[in-house]
């Protein structure tokens, strides 16, 4: 198990993973839905952005995933440019259900794998201990249509875990669990991060959630979305969600809570006018 | 009350009926005709003067005959026409094909299986002498279909009848026709029983206007075709209407109504021949000519 | 326990078919009209022995099969083509929508010209029957495919033709199964009705010269085979279905948003339109050089034609009948077709048990209902206006069926939350909510609609366009019959337009 | 404007609204879904409950709407036994958008007034000052389709409160909005109550937000949903979101999550198997 920067110190001193450079966007010329904005991931990091709702986080994940390319800037992966595909050893969780509803669990999970052309053995090695993992077991031959929102969401996560990104961008994967739930599968999500190393990029509404799992947390502006505060949580890097009771994440709570509360007026008293 | 027609409105078979009306024949008799039920001919007239409960129909002496044979109870009281003069075979003017030999080893076309067309192209090449299988028999389905394919040269003679020949002059030459056969009885006028037995006078009264109609036709053929072409309309035009109207004159092609044994026996015949038929017939029981002006009627 | 609704669907059937076999015992029905079904069961396996039958049935099979597979293929290869160029699309929408009014049979000389005097024509007919229901299945497939699996394919660096294999076919495959039973039951009825009215052998053959010939027994024995085989094919295509899981998920059953492609502005859609206009013209005056006037004249003879045509008053005659058998079967068919819906989707259990007859109805070749048809409404009129409606009502009763089953539940929970009477419920929520479905299948029975009042004038009619054409066919008058099927199709694609723009502007928002 | 019971000991005092006795509910005679459950809802009151997803908090508030025959117990309302049918006096806001697309947001207001047969005056009168209260200002001819969820939400909203409901049931009224938004939403929430009065029955997943807007929490088991736990909270009755930021909101949150996260391993453990 690879240990992770635990403070904002440290992860200076790691490799950047991914910069975002001057990335600005606006949707068919009109739309000016993010930017320019300017940021940079280092290995191994846990970064979350938390921002309202339409502040162009869906934006900024397709940009960094090259799913988008941005109206203007540049955005490196490991040091090489992204440029409208998605780069090897990047692995995306979507906010809606994306598993594939004519396959098993299994077939699901071991999608990606069987498009690389990973070999049998190793596929069924790595699937298997995925659907362990992820409390999926005896689940394998159930179809997505027979599992719960928060189950499918579970193979979806694990059908890119599997791939061993080594950039991970999750777009709200908890929206459709409960905020229990959502918990309980922040700290697999926690665990998943501790074994692999990855750097992950996470985007969530809920500052609970971004308050227990992260390094960093960026806040952002209404649209067009901007970071207007980066918080750091100086948290160890085995945490898990029992943090929740402690003195120091009501303090990140707070924080976060202020910094948004602005900016959500706004929203709302736009969107009520 | 209504008529059903074959073709009405497209073929010349019931042009008596137009001319009658336009002449006001049926009105001066009492008769109100509201309705000429048209359609494709064959058995699909048959049923549908039967559907209909219409008191007369002109329909082709082959349905009328299988519907009897079926069990419906109808009766033919008239004979509507008896050559078959109308009906012939074009080819490509170029093409050379000027008679029924030159068609040895070449396709011709006709309708459907079992049709009147498959019937007298049989009997009209045994009749030249001509062994079954040299010349290569087409079933197109239409006439137009059949008309297609001689354009594109998939068949060598294909067939066509009035009005269409007049409306095509100069496009086609005649290949053969067929007059070596004997002369059949082509279409008949039915009735259903009940309607003969609970308006006799009516049917009378339509057969009589019928045939005034035919006289007609047969004195001004000019001013009848008129008529016709008024009748139908949209889809034949007077000058194609005068240059048909004038041929089928010259080929005594309207009956009055009187019936032809030896046509009937003739059509029965090669009804046989084709497999259509089997067994006796009493003509007695299908035919009832007493609807018929006196003067028309078998003595 | 109560009985499962195939119980009681079959018992149904089987009560149906009873009566009707007492009716037919006793007499009440003349077997002049009607078989009674076993006799039908009798001669069917009568027919069976014979040689000649198994040529027939061979040949339509084979023609039936060969159509349905090509316009499956084509069809969502096309559909996949119309999903990727949204401009082409958009300006050939009202043209695919209102397809299905055309009477494509007056094509038939063309078809044999083009290919030949053989099967390849029939199969074209069938294909060209079947097609649009593949393309319009295909797209309505592809649009409603989540958005984010397209990402998840792009995240995991699949190409196009990947994605296309592997995400978007089995993604669209449920609706790609709505398409293959639609392409099934209009392949059959394309391959059949042109035997019915045009060819000269296969099963459709069969019936007519049967029909014609006054055998009605051996008539009904063919329906019934016809039926046995729309049931088998139907059965198959079900149980592939089944086997291949391709099943939406859950999370789809929440209807998605259509895609509705962007306004352009008034100028570039005119200038699709005028293209698409430009275009027909250029392939029907191409296509007239190469077959020649006797299969298809060209625009400008058709145009004389036409002048003429529609200066004759008795013209006006036909067309104000047509529309007058068209439009008291549009009343019965969308009237009808939205009460018995509404009916079905509110009451569960009738909805389970009916549901699925409508939709094997759907599929059934309705050529074979004409004789039966003859029996109940005898000729003209009445027979052509019952076709119509009983084309357009099953669609009309299954998309309003399943509006008001899919009517979002919590809504029907706000009615009793604020205490509205069952009349009440009904009118303020169940009709407003299903509004823009009901315009979609008001849309679709439409085009339905118009195609069986054209049928039904072609067989039995006194007057009508379908007359005309019938007529048309008969005498080879090509430019009459192409001059009233581009008027008729001028007529469909405007109606059709406007009802399409009131279904994308109900179903924004 | 009316003072609510700011604890426990006045709201003893007030009449009882709700009384749930022995309720219990099996659904088709297999998925023992709730109970058997007891609860006393005082008037003015405001209750909220939590629980792991799919323990029965719908089913609950169905029965106690008179939505759902419970089979077994009796519920009533103002001392009238409820069975099948939703009384007089009660309103209910759905989880889902359950605005009416075919109408514009004032004739989606004035809908429940109107199937009243309140006279035209009044009706505008309480639409119009409806649609001030909840932010809805210029958007009285504007359909849902072009609102964003949060403000279709707000008009459901608007919807049930023009009643004049003396008993108002929320399911989830939020679970589509971001978290931030909710915040706000919920101090609109309280605003509403202390203005009208109203007995309040919520249900919610969000921790904070129990913690925030009720008098009492009650907190569900997993299937078959029963209260485990029911949290005072002492609020004064003009609390609003604020009161996030202080310590003794962090000790509510804290309670209740050491009371549900025993419950959710269970959930979670369960559709894990
Ligand atoms: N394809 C598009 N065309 C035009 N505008 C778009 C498009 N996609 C997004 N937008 C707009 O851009 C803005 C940012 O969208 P984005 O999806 O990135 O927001 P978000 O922060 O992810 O919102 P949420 O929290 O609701 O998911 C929004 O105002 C949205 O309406
Ligand atoms: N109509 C039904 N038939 C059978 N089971 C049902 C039905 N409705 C609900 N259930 C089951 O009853 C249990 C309780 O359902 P309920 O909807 O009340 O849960 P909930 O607490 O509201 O959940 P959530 O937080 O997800 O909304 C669940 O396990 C559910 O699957
Ligand atoms: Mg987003
Ligand atoms: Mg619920």
């Amino acid at each position: 198990m690879k240990t992770n920067p635990a403070s904002m110190a440290q992860a200076i001193e790691t490799p950047v993973a991914v910069a975002v450079k001057d990335v600005k966007h606006v949707y068919g010329g009109v739309v000016h839905a993010l930017g320019p904005i300017n940021l940079e991931l280092h290995q191994g990091e846990f970064f979350t952005t938390i921002g309202p709702s339409g502040c162009g986080k869906t934006t900024l994940m397709d940009i960094v995933a090259g799913l988008t390319v941005p109206t203007d800037g540049e955005v490196t992966f490991e040091g090489n440019p992204v440029r409208g595909a998605v780069p090897e050893g990047v692995g995306i969780v979507f906010q809606d259900d994306a598993s594939f509803p004519w396959l098993t669990v299994w077939d699901n999970i071991a999608f990606g794998l069987r498009r690389q052309g990973v070999d049998a053995a190793e596929i069924k090695r790595r699937v298997d201990y995925a659907i362990d993992f992820m409390g999926l077991k005896g689940f394998g031959n159930a179809r997505p249509s027979q599992l719960s929102g928060g189950m499918r969401q579970r193979v979806c996560i694990a059908r890119t875990f599997v791939m061993e990104p080594r950039l991970i961008l999750l777009d709200e994967p908890f929206g459709a669990l409960d905020q229990q739930t959502r918990f309980l599968m922040g700290d697999e999500l926690l665990r998943l991060w501790r074994e692999t190393g990855a750097t992950v990029l996470l985007i969530t509404h809920s500052l609970d959630e971004a308050a227990l799992l992260s390094d960093r947390i960026g806040i952002m502006s209404a649209r067009p979305g901007n970071f207007i505060d980066i918080v750091e949580t100086n948290w160890p890097s085995d945490r898990d969600s029992r943090l929740a009771s402690g003195e120091a994440f009501g303090k990140v709570t707070s924080r976060l809570w202020d910094s948004l509360r602005g900016e959500s007026m706004k929203a709302m008293g736009e969107s009520g006018k | 009350d209504s008529i059903v027609a074959s073709h009405y409105g497209f073929l010349l078979n019931t042009a008596p009926i137009a001319v009658a009306i336009e002449r006001g024949e049926f009105e001066k008799r009492g008769i109100n005709i509201d309705e000429v039920i048209s359609s494709s001919g064959g058995g699909t007239s048959m049923r549908n003067q039967i559907a209909s409960g219409a008191g007369y129909g002109v329909v082709g002496t082959a349905a009328a005959l299988a519907a009897y044979a079926e069990g419906h109870d109808i009766k033919i009281v008239s004979a509507n026409v008896m050559t078959l003069a109308d009906l012939f075979w074009v080819s490509m003017p170029d093409s050379g094909i000027k008679s029924i030999q030159d068609l040895r080893g070449k396709k011709v076309s006709y309708t459907k299986p079992r049709s009147t067309s498959e019937t007298v192209l049989k009997a009209a090449i045994a009749a030249a002498g001509i062994p079954e299988g040299e010349i290569e028999l087409v079933s197109l389905g239409k006439i137009g279909a059949g008309l297609a394919a001689l354009e594109r040269g998939d068949v060598q003679a294909a067939l066509i009848l009035e009005p269409l020949y007049s409306g095509r002059l100069g496009k086609y030459q005649i290949a053969f026709d067929l007059s070596n056969l004997p002369r059949m009885t082509q279409t008949v006028g039915v009735t259903t029983a009940e309607f003969a037995k609970q308006n006799p006078d009516k049917l009378r009264a339509i057969l009589e206007a019928r045939r005034a109609a035919v006289d007609y036709l047969y004195e001004h053929p000019v001013e009848a075709a008129k008529l016709v072409a008024k009748a139908y309309g949209e889809k034949l035009t007077e000058e194609v209407a005068i240059s048909a109207v004038q041929r089928m004159v010259e080929i005594d092609y309207w009956g009055r109504g009187g019936f032809d044994m030896a046509g009937m026996d003739a059509m029965l015949e090669s009804l046989r021949a084709q497999g259509s038929w089997d067994g006796p017939i009493d003509w007695n029981d299908v035919i009832d000519d007493s609807f018929l002006p006196k003067d028309l009627q078998a003595k | 326990m109560r009985a499962s609704s195939t119980t009681i669907r079959t018992a149904l059937l089987v009560s149906a078919v009873l009566l009707l076999e007492a009716l037919c015992r006793a007499g009440v029905i003349s077997p002049l009209q009607l078989t009674a079904p076993s006799k039908m069961v009798t001669t069917l396996i009568g027919l069976m022995g014979e040689a000649q039958f198994w040529g027939h049935a061979i040949k339509t099979v084979r023609n039936i099969f060969v159509a349905i597979v090509l316009a499956a293929v084509l069809g969502f290869l096309i559909g996949l083509l119309l999903y990727r160029l949204p401009r082409l699309r958009r300006a050939t929408e009202p043209i695919i929508a209102s397809y299905y009014a055309l009477p494509f049979f007056v094509l038939y000389p063309l078809a044999i010209v083009i290919v030949g005097m053989n099967d390849i024509s029939i199969v074209i007919m069938g294909f060209a029957y079947a097609l649009v229901a593949m393309i319009t299945n295909t797209l309505s497939g592809l649009d409603r495919i989540p958005p984010v699996l397209s990402k998840t394919g792009r995240s995991f660096r699949m190409g196009r033709l990947q994605t296309a294999v592997l995400i978007q076919l089995p993604a669209a495959a449920p609706y790609l199964f709505t398409g293959l039973k639609l392409v099934l039951g209009y392949g059959m009825a394309g391959v059949i009705g042109s035997e019915f009215i045009l060819s000269t052998s296969g099963i459709g053959y069969s019936i007519a010269f049967a029909y014609e010939g006054f055998e009605s027994e051996r008539m009904y024995g063919l329906l019934l085979f016809v039926i046995l085989m729309v049931t088998i094919l139907l059965t198959g295509v079900q149980i592939f279905e089944k086997r291949s899981q391709f099943t939406a998920g859950a999370s789809w059953n929440v209807s998605t948003a259509r895609k509705i492609t962007g306004d352009e502005s008034l100028v570039t859609r005119v200038g699709e339109v005028a293209l698409v206009v430009v275009c027909f013209f250029a392939i029907w005056q191409g296509l007239h050089y190469v077959v020649g006037s006797e299969a298809l004249t060209s625009p400008m003879e058709t145009w004389d034609r036409a002048r003429t045509l529609f200066a004759t008053e008795s013209f006006w005659g036909h067309v104000s009948e047509t529309l007058r058998a068209l439009g008291i079967a549009l009343i019965i068919a969308i009237f009808g077709g939205a009460a018995i819906g509404m009916f079905l989707g509110f009451n569960r259990r009738a909805g389970e048990i009916f549901a699925p007859m409508f939709v094997a109805l759907q599929s059934t070749p309705k050529v074979t209902l004409y004789p039966v048809m003859l029996l109940f409404f005898g000729l003209g009129f009445a027979a052509k206006v019952a076709f119509g409606a009983i084309h357009g009502i099953i669609p009309m009763t299954l998309i309003t069926y399943n509006a008001t089953r899919s009517i979002n539940p919590t809504l029907i929970r706000t009615a009793k939350g604020m205490r509205l009477s069952l009349p009440q419920t009904f009118l303020t929520i169940f009709v407003p909510a299903t509004i823009p479905e009901l315009v979609t299948a008001t849309r679709l029975s439409f085009s339905i609609t118009f195609l069986g009042v054209m049928i039904g004038e072609m067989f039995a009619s006194v007057r009508g366009l379908g007359h005309l054409i019938m007529g048309g066919i008969e005498v080879n008058d090509v430019s009459m019959m192409i001059s009233i099927t581009v008027l008729i199709g001028v007529f469909a694609i405007s109606i059709n337009g406007l009802l399409l723009s009131l279904d994308n502007r109900l179903h924004r928002r």
